[in-house]
């Protein structure tokens, strides 16, 4: 076992860190246990899942305080080094694999939102699918997702990462796929899979270049692979990749991450992933699966910084597609009327934020609104499970079966209104400190253009948030929340004992609601900009401090000794462009040079007026056309050919869908799958046949005229077996001369061409 | 005159015969094709004759005459033969042989 | 080649044990079905153990050495001699030969396909397992050949006799196939034996001597080589035999065929064809890695135009073996061991896949993709179990499939020095692709049999009335081992890559290094 | 040299032709006398390859034994003389690929072996005493054994058209 800790002297560590890797060991056990035992234990396996995760969480809550611990005990501009350990998982031709985990600020935020928000998502499934004909089976992936993802987020190398991230997959499979008696889930559950596993060809292609890349360098100066995350990172820094290459090997892995973020054009699936039950919605869309692409892209910045030249003159790909992405699916979120499909857009609208982030080096921001995000998007979800639960009867048709809910469900209206102004980014709640931030340092930067698109996608956000909000709550109750009875064929959960009028939900669904819900509202103070530089904790904790890292002379001994004094030998000079505040003369550096945006009240000012303005007009507008059915509203998409074709080309989600389905897929599973088939079946065992027949007539011509006419006489007993030949070709053997003529001239052609060209 | 002149008249007179014998129905015309064959191989012996500066050519592209005598004398008896026992010479009747 | 000689009975008793059995069975009145069964088992059990017990005296400190190695004369006047060895590379092979007969075994207990027949249809179970094990450790190569020939006739029976509809044109296209490809295969065995000075026809002989040979002339051997094999594997475009042959096959002959039979031709490829002519290998190389892409593109477009779940699962075996084929064709000792551990995955996930397909047409009375649905419902464990192989199959991080299909795209980056790096890595790029084409088809596949509701149709009754019977004992019995050994070889491919990976090294020598 | 030039090419030309029609004529006598013509070219062309034993041997025995022989055949089996519409068999699709390829494959050799390879402009006639010179001295196997063929043909001949 080859076994290599990082440890610095004047370092804390502490039991939490150095074992960090049993916290994506326990799901994994829990899921074995849930498949294995599940079904008879008192509550059918969902305890081991709920027991499982909080004990995640609290092993992330102690790695948590042990990594602050960590950071606090290392003296300014000190570089706080991750808690990195690795075995050897297996080798062959040369190559090693290692599994280990890597713990730094990054992964350590990550894991706390991935345990905390998987833990109050599985207690409020206890209740939300309660009598569930697949109770177990639920648990279990889920479970196993939530493992995925923490699997992931502790990588400490690129194949580990990847095992996370296709378990991830695998399970989002199984669970958007839950009710897959119906047509349309498993279809959707597919397209989730498929669609991501385009992407993920990116990811593939991207490992391996980089691993054969960078591989000699890392083995020369780390002494560790080309899989690991941390070689990876100071490879990239280091001024040796080249820049073709790396470029290349950034879009790949970028590809992966448009496909698992659901970024433009692959978001397509992640609407459709509203078909399984909302808290698997909840638990996609917030803190796993679709983050883990802005995770990617987070945890491997330097690759993307130096690939994609992040900071350079102009923008790059993940800032387009992140800017693309913002706006259009906004755009999308206001043709719909399925409330959870409103969220989901939102959901890629704020993954096009923290990619834009990320892309116009805004790191720190970006991972901030990571951690925002998840608290309040998963409140959104949830709440809006809980009021299809309690309240219209498993519709989650915002214009059908909802409104006027606020006075029905008081507990659900408010953390919805708290994690609706928080993702608006109204100030104090978390999204302000996140969202505001990451446009300012874009703008910061220098890239206004995207800054204003940022500032229209905080626009468009308080608008269509504010619809979803009118129709849900506001107006008049209609459908099942007016207490009409559907007929109810989404009703996949067995109806709770409880009362068919709307009511407000049980306290297994409150308390994590309102759990999240006051995270929404306080999160944001972990990094307020705005009270100044001791308020900035995240940063502190979180954001790599300084870069300069040098090696100790031993490089193959177990243990390399990190310390800012070491002296420099090497000669990598010209990465310090790139690399941090102290400009190393030498050495390793494992994260680029950002620059934060000074915070300014007048800037933040705009943009609250800006989101603001876009609330007002939203609410105008909605209580003119929902409530008042002001004629000058009503069909209005209709009437203006313009918003008619706008209007169409949103219902109809860009074509996109047609673009992939009919035209890719269809292209590819139909036509050219049956062109292959036929050619297949035609031309090569037409070959093959043909081939067959002739030698069947050679034979039929040698057993007739040579066989029978001369051996036969001896043998003809034993001539049964050659007789049942004889037999099978009987019937196309015609004995007619101009056939035999025309086979041996054809022959003698053939042996002479093939004489010919071998004796040219 | 260039050797191949010759050569590749004979091989397009071989490979008309072969189409003959391949394409042809009546037994007849199948001998006649098979005639244009045994020609073009005399004129190939004869052009390597020539070219060689030998004899031996000549020698073989007489016995081939008289091979081809003694075909055509052989064949159209069994072409007769045939006909008389089938009332007909199309080789395509003469699929005795399949069962 | 250094070579270990101790305990050198293991494996002709490994070997020829069933041959044993098959006498035994000859001697046994036909009636007695239970007996019959009996036997088979005992001898399979019996052959399984000895294979355990070499592996378990097996040197793995010198697992690139061949062991166990005995040599006796044979047939003298063409200097082939009875040599016979294991190492690292034939180990894994030759055991899983075993295990795939044993649970086949066990599986017929149950499942004696029509027309019954069950001690003819055993005793050819157990001649095909000789055959099999004997190809994996033949050192000679007319003994190799006369295994390999072995294999074939059996198989043309279980196919011809216990087949379906089209049995006879299934096994004569098979049996005929694999005749052709084997008789250039010999041709070019006679070549190889006459130009390094008819000598020997040993391998370790050979690979010494062959590097001696002209580069054209070992172009052209093993180009006969290289049709014998590609034939069996089957690789892009001759490949047409295996959809029929396993279509047509019985679900015992589906399993042997697909989880052992197809990895004679790479094992030839990689114990016979890369070391004996280095030369000639290396300019095949990117001919072969094309072919493989190709095959993986093209029998994944195949998977996608079925309507019959078995002929999916066969075509989908072009497109494994096509990432097999490109491992081998990087000529890296890496590539190598990514296809040797793509054979075993390979071995254990379609097999297990066969299986499946075989029960479903038990229960369902058709493979008809668009007369299945609803699996999960009806009969749920069998139901899990496909959605585990299918995933498998697809090659999930974790599961065997995986280890075999990453590594073997990996290599392909960096092939070996001297192969156009360009080439290869489009190759890589089109291999991936493939990756999300085998998503495409396996899970459609899944999600049109396993999910949505019970298709009505006549033979099933009315879904409701009749109640499908869940994988019963024999089949619970016969399937564990495959499954535990996908799950054990995910996460821990180290158990598999460090008996490999010596034996591969020393095979790779010739290539310098 | 170019008198003989434009006779070898006229001559070839019409030796084509002739063969082209006796293969694809419809009329048995037709093709018989097509026969002729390209018989008669080929002896043609003898006499420009300086064999003029040989092309008198094949005027005499091909025009005129051959032939008659044929016309005779023809008659006797009662074919049609005139038109007939199936001459052909249903394998005349085969009949050009074959050819074709055979063509293809000779052309190749031929123009790889000889590419603008010349005759000898001034050979000496072979005169018929070399030609006999050959027969009855090294040849002189082959001339038995080829005398045993005709007599056994000529036997033949008579046994097969024997009416009994």
């Amino acid at each position: 076992m080859l076994f290599a800790e990082q440890v610095l002297t004047p370092l804390s560590s502490g039991w939490f860190l150095e074992n960090a890797w049993l916290i994506p060991v326990i799901p994994g056990i829990a899921f074995a246990m849930i498949i294995l035992i599940g079904k008879r234990m008192p509550m059918k396996g969902s305890e081991l899942g709920v027991i499982s995760m909080l004990a995640a969480l609290v092993l992330s809550v102690g790695a948590g305080y042990q990594w602050i611990q960590r950071v606090n005990s290392a003296s300014e501009e000190q570089f706080v080094s991750p808690v990195i350990k690795s075995w050897t998982w297996w080798q062959s031709g040369g190559f090693e694999f290692g599994i280990g985990q890597h713990i730094d600020g990054l992964s350590v935020l990550v894991l706390l939102v991935v345990a905390l928000i998987s833990t109050l998502v599985q207690i409020y499934s206890l209740e939300y699918l309660r009598g569930d004909r697949r109770y177990t089976h639920f648990f279990a992936a889920l479970t196993l997702f939530s493992g995925g993802m923490l699997t992931m987020v502790l990588a400490d190398n690129m194949l580990l990462l990847l095992l996370g991230w296709e378990i991830m997959g695998l399970c989002s499979f199984l669970l958007i796929g839950h009710w897959w008696e119906e047509d349309v889930n498993s279809k959707a559950a597919l397209k989730a899979f498929l669609t991501v596993r385009v992407g993920d060809v990116g990811l593939l292609v991207g490992i391996i270049m980089l691993y054969f890349t960078a591989n000699d360098w890392t083995r020369e100066h780390l002494g560790v692979s080309g899989f690991s995350i941390r070689g990876l990172s100071a490879w990239a820094l280091s001024g040796e990749p080249n820049s073709t290459v790396i470029m290349i090997a950034a879009i790949a892995l970028f590809i992966a991450c448009i496909g698992k973020s659901g970024q433009f054009p692959l978001h397509t699936w992640l609407p459709d992933a509203m078909a399984g039950p909302t808290p698997v919605s909840s638990l996609l869309h917030s803190s796993t699966m679709v983050v883990a692409g802005v995770f990617l892209v987070a945890r491997l910045y330097p690759v993307f910084f130096v690939g994609l030249d992040i900071l350079g003159d102009g923008g790059n790909l993940i800032m387009i597609i992140g800017g693309i992405t913002i706006v259009i699916s906004a755009a999308l979120a206001f043709v719909q009327d399925d409330i959870k499909r409103v969220l989901a857009y939102s959901t890629v609208s704020q993954l096009g934020y923290m990619m834009l982030g990320l892309g116009a080096g805004a790191w720190m921001p970006a991972v901030f609104h990571i951690f925002t995000h998840a608290f309040f998007k998963a409140c959104l979800f949830l709440a809006a499970g809980s009021i299809s639960h309690s309240a219209s009867h498993h519709s989650f048709d915002m214009k059908r079966d909802m409104g006027g809910l606020r006075k029905v469900m008081p507990i659900t209206f408010t953390t919805w209104i708290i994690s609706t102004l928080a993702l608006t980014g109204v100030f104090p709640f978390s999204g302000f400190f996140s969202k505001d931030e990451i446009i300012d340092n874009v703008g910061n930067n220098g890239y206004g253009l995207f800054m204003i698109i940022g500032l229209i996608g905080a626009f468009l956000t308080a608008a269509y948030m504010t619809r979803a909000t009118y129709l849900t709550f506001f107006g008049a109750p209609r459908g099942a929340s007016a207490g009409q009875s559907v007929n109810d064929v989404h009703d996949h959960a067995a109806h709770s004992p409880v009362a068919h009028g709307p009511h407000e939900s049980g306290a297994l669904i409150t308390v994590p609601l309102i759990i999240l819900a006051t995270l929404a509202l306080g999160s944001g103070f972990l990094n307020a900009t705005p009270f100044g530089e001791s308020w900035e904790r995240m940063k502190l904790w979180v954001e790599p401090r300084s870069e300069v890292v040098v090696e100790g002379i031993a490089v193959a001994s177990e243990s390399v000794v990190v310390s800012k004094n070491y002296s420099p030998q090497s000669e990598e000079g010209h990465a310090s462009s790139v690399c941090g505040s102290q400009t190393p003369e030498t050495g390793v550096c494992y994260a680029p040079k950002l620059n934060h945006a000074p915070f300014k009240w007048p800037k933040a000012m705009i943009s609250l007026m800006i989101v603001f303005l876009g609330m007002a007009i939203s609410w105008v507008v909605s209580f003119r056309l929902y409530t008042k059915r002001d004629p000058k509203f009503v069909g209005l998409t209709q009437r203006v050919s313009v918003l008619r074709a706008g209007h169409k080309l949103l219902v109809n989600k860009y074509y996109l869908d047609d673009l992939y389905e009919k035209v890719i897929v269809r292209g590819i599973a139909y036509p050219i799958a049956r062109t292959a088939y036929w050619f297949d079946q035609k031309v090569l065992d037409g070959i093959i046949h043909a081939v067959a027949r002739s030698a069947r007539l050679v034979s039929g011509w040698v057993y007739r005229n040579i066989d029978q006419r001369i051996v036969d006489g001896a043998v003809n007993n034993s001539a049964s077996a050659t007789k049942y030949v004889g037999g099978v070709v009987q019937p196309t053997q015609s004995g007619k001369v101009s056939q035999y003529g025309a086979l041996l001239f054809s022959a003698a052609a053939v042996a002479a061409l093939v004489l010919v060209i071998i004796n040219t | 005159m260039f050797v191949n002149q010759f050569l590749f008249l004979a091989a397009i007179l071989f490979c008309i015969g072969v189409y003959g014998v391949v394409a042809r129905k009546n037994a007849v015309l199948v001998l006649m094709s098979i005639e244009l064959i045994l020609n073009s191989v005399n004129i190939n012996l004869l052009t390597f004759s020539l070219r060689n500066g030998s004899t031996d050519g000549h020698t073989f592209a007489l016995y081939i005459i008289a091979v081809a005598a003694a075909e055509v004398g052989v064949g159209l008896g069994l072409v007769l033969l045939v006909y008389r026992n089938k009332r007909s010479i199309s080789v395509d009747d003469l699929s005795e042989m399949s069962g | 080649m250094n070579m270990l000689r101790e305990n050198n009975w293991v494996l002709s008793v490994g070997t020829f044990l069933p041959m044993l059995g098959v006498v035994v069975l000859m001697l046994m009145p036909k009636a007695q079905d239970r007996a019959i069964k009996l036997i088979a088992l005992v001898t399979s059990i019996a052959t399984l153990a000895v294979g355990v017990y070499t592996a378990v005296i097996f040197d793995y400190g010198q697992a690139g050495k061949m062991q166990f190695v005995a040599e006796t004369n044979w047939i003298s006047v063409i200097k082939s001699s009875y040599f016979i060895g294991l190492d690292g590379i034939s180990l894994p092979l030759y055991l899983l030969s075993m295990v795939i007969t044993l649970l086949v075994v066990i599986y017929s207990l149950d499942h004696v396909p029509s027309p019954g027949k069950p001690k003819a249809f055993f005793s050819l179970l157990l001649v095909l397992q000789t055959g099999m094990a004997g190809t994996f450790i033949a050192q000679d190569l007319i003994l190799f050949f006369v295994f390999f020939e072995l294999v074939l006739l059996p198989m043309f029976f279980m196919i011809g006799v216990w087949g379906g509809e089209q049995r006879q044109y299934a096994s004569i296209k098979f049996f005929l196939y694999t005749m052709f490809g084997s008789a250039l295969m010999l041709v070019a065995f006679l070549a190889l034996f006459v130009k390094t000075g008819a000598e020997s026809f040993s391998i370790p002989y050979l690979i010494e001597h062959g590097g001696s040979i002209a580069k054209n002339v070992q172009i052209w051997i093993f180009a006969g080589m290289f049709v014998g094999f590609a034939v069996k594997v089957p690789m892009f475009p001759f490949h047409t035999w295996l959809p029929d042959a396993h279509t047509q096959a019985p679900t015992q002959g589906s399993v042997i065929l697909a989880a052992i039979l197809l990895k004679l031709g790479t094992y030839g490829f990689v114990r016979i064809a890369l070391p004996i002519l280095p030369v000639a290998a290396r300019e095949w190389a990117p001919y072969i890695g094309g072919l493989a892409v190709i095959g993986i593109i093209y029998g994944a477009l195949g998977c996608l135009a079925q309507t019959d779940m078995k002929r999916l699962i066969a075509f989908s075996s072009v497109a494994h073996m096509g990432f097999v084929m490109l491992g081998i064709s990087t000529l890296t000792s890496f590539g190598i061991n990514a296809a040797i551990f793509g054979m075993v995955a390979h071995g254990l996930i379609t097999g297990m896949l066969f299986f499946i397909a075989g029960s479903v047409k038990e229960r369902y009375h058709t493979l008809e993709i668009s007369k299945l649905g609803g699996m999960l419902t009806q009969v749920p464990r069998l139901g899990w179990i496909f959605g585990f192989c299918t995933m498998a199959s697809l090659g999930l991080p974790g599961l065997a499939g995986f280890w075999g299909e990453f590594p073997a795209i990996l290599s392909a980056y960096n092939p070996a020095a001297g192969l156009n790096v360009t080439v290869f890595r489009v190759y890589m790029v089109i291999a991936a692709l493939g990756t999300v084409l085998a998503a495409g088809y396996l899970l459609w596949l899944y999600q049109r049999i396993a999910f949505g509701t019970p298709k009505n149709n006549s033979h099933t009754g009315d879904g409701h009335h009749e109640k499908l019977q869940d994988v019963n004992t024999y089949e619970l019995l016969a399937w564990t081992p495959l499954l535990i050994g996908i799950l054990v070889l995910g996460i821990m491919p180290n158990l598999l890559f460090s008996v490999i990976d010596p034996a591969v090294q020393a095979t790779l020598v010739v290539f310098g290094g | 040299m170019i008198a003989q030039n434009i006779g070898f090419w006229i001559i070839a030309l019409v030796m084509i032709v002739g063969a082209l029609r006796v293969v694809t004529t419809n009329n048995v006598v037709h093709a018989a006398l097509w026969l002729v013509v390209v018989l008669a070219g080929a002896a043609a062309q003898y006499i420009l390859l300086a064999a003029e034993f040989v092309a008198i041997t094949q005027v005499l025995v091909y025009i005129g034994a051959v032939m008659v022989l044929f016309l005779f055949g023809t008659m006797l089996t009662r074919a049609r003389i005139g038109a007939e519409s199936d001459l052909n068999n249903s394998y005349k699709k085969w009949g050009i690929p074959v050819a074709g390829a055979m063509f293809a494959a000779m052309g190749i050799a031929l123009v790889n072996s000889f590419g603008k390879e010349k005759l000898p402009d001034t050979a000496p006639v072979v005169t018929t005493q070399q030609i006999s010179d050959q027969i009855f001295g090294p040849y002189l196997l082959p001339f038995w054994a080829l005398s045993f063929v005709l007599l056994a043909a000529v036997v033949g001949a008579i046994v097969l058209a024997r009416k009994d």
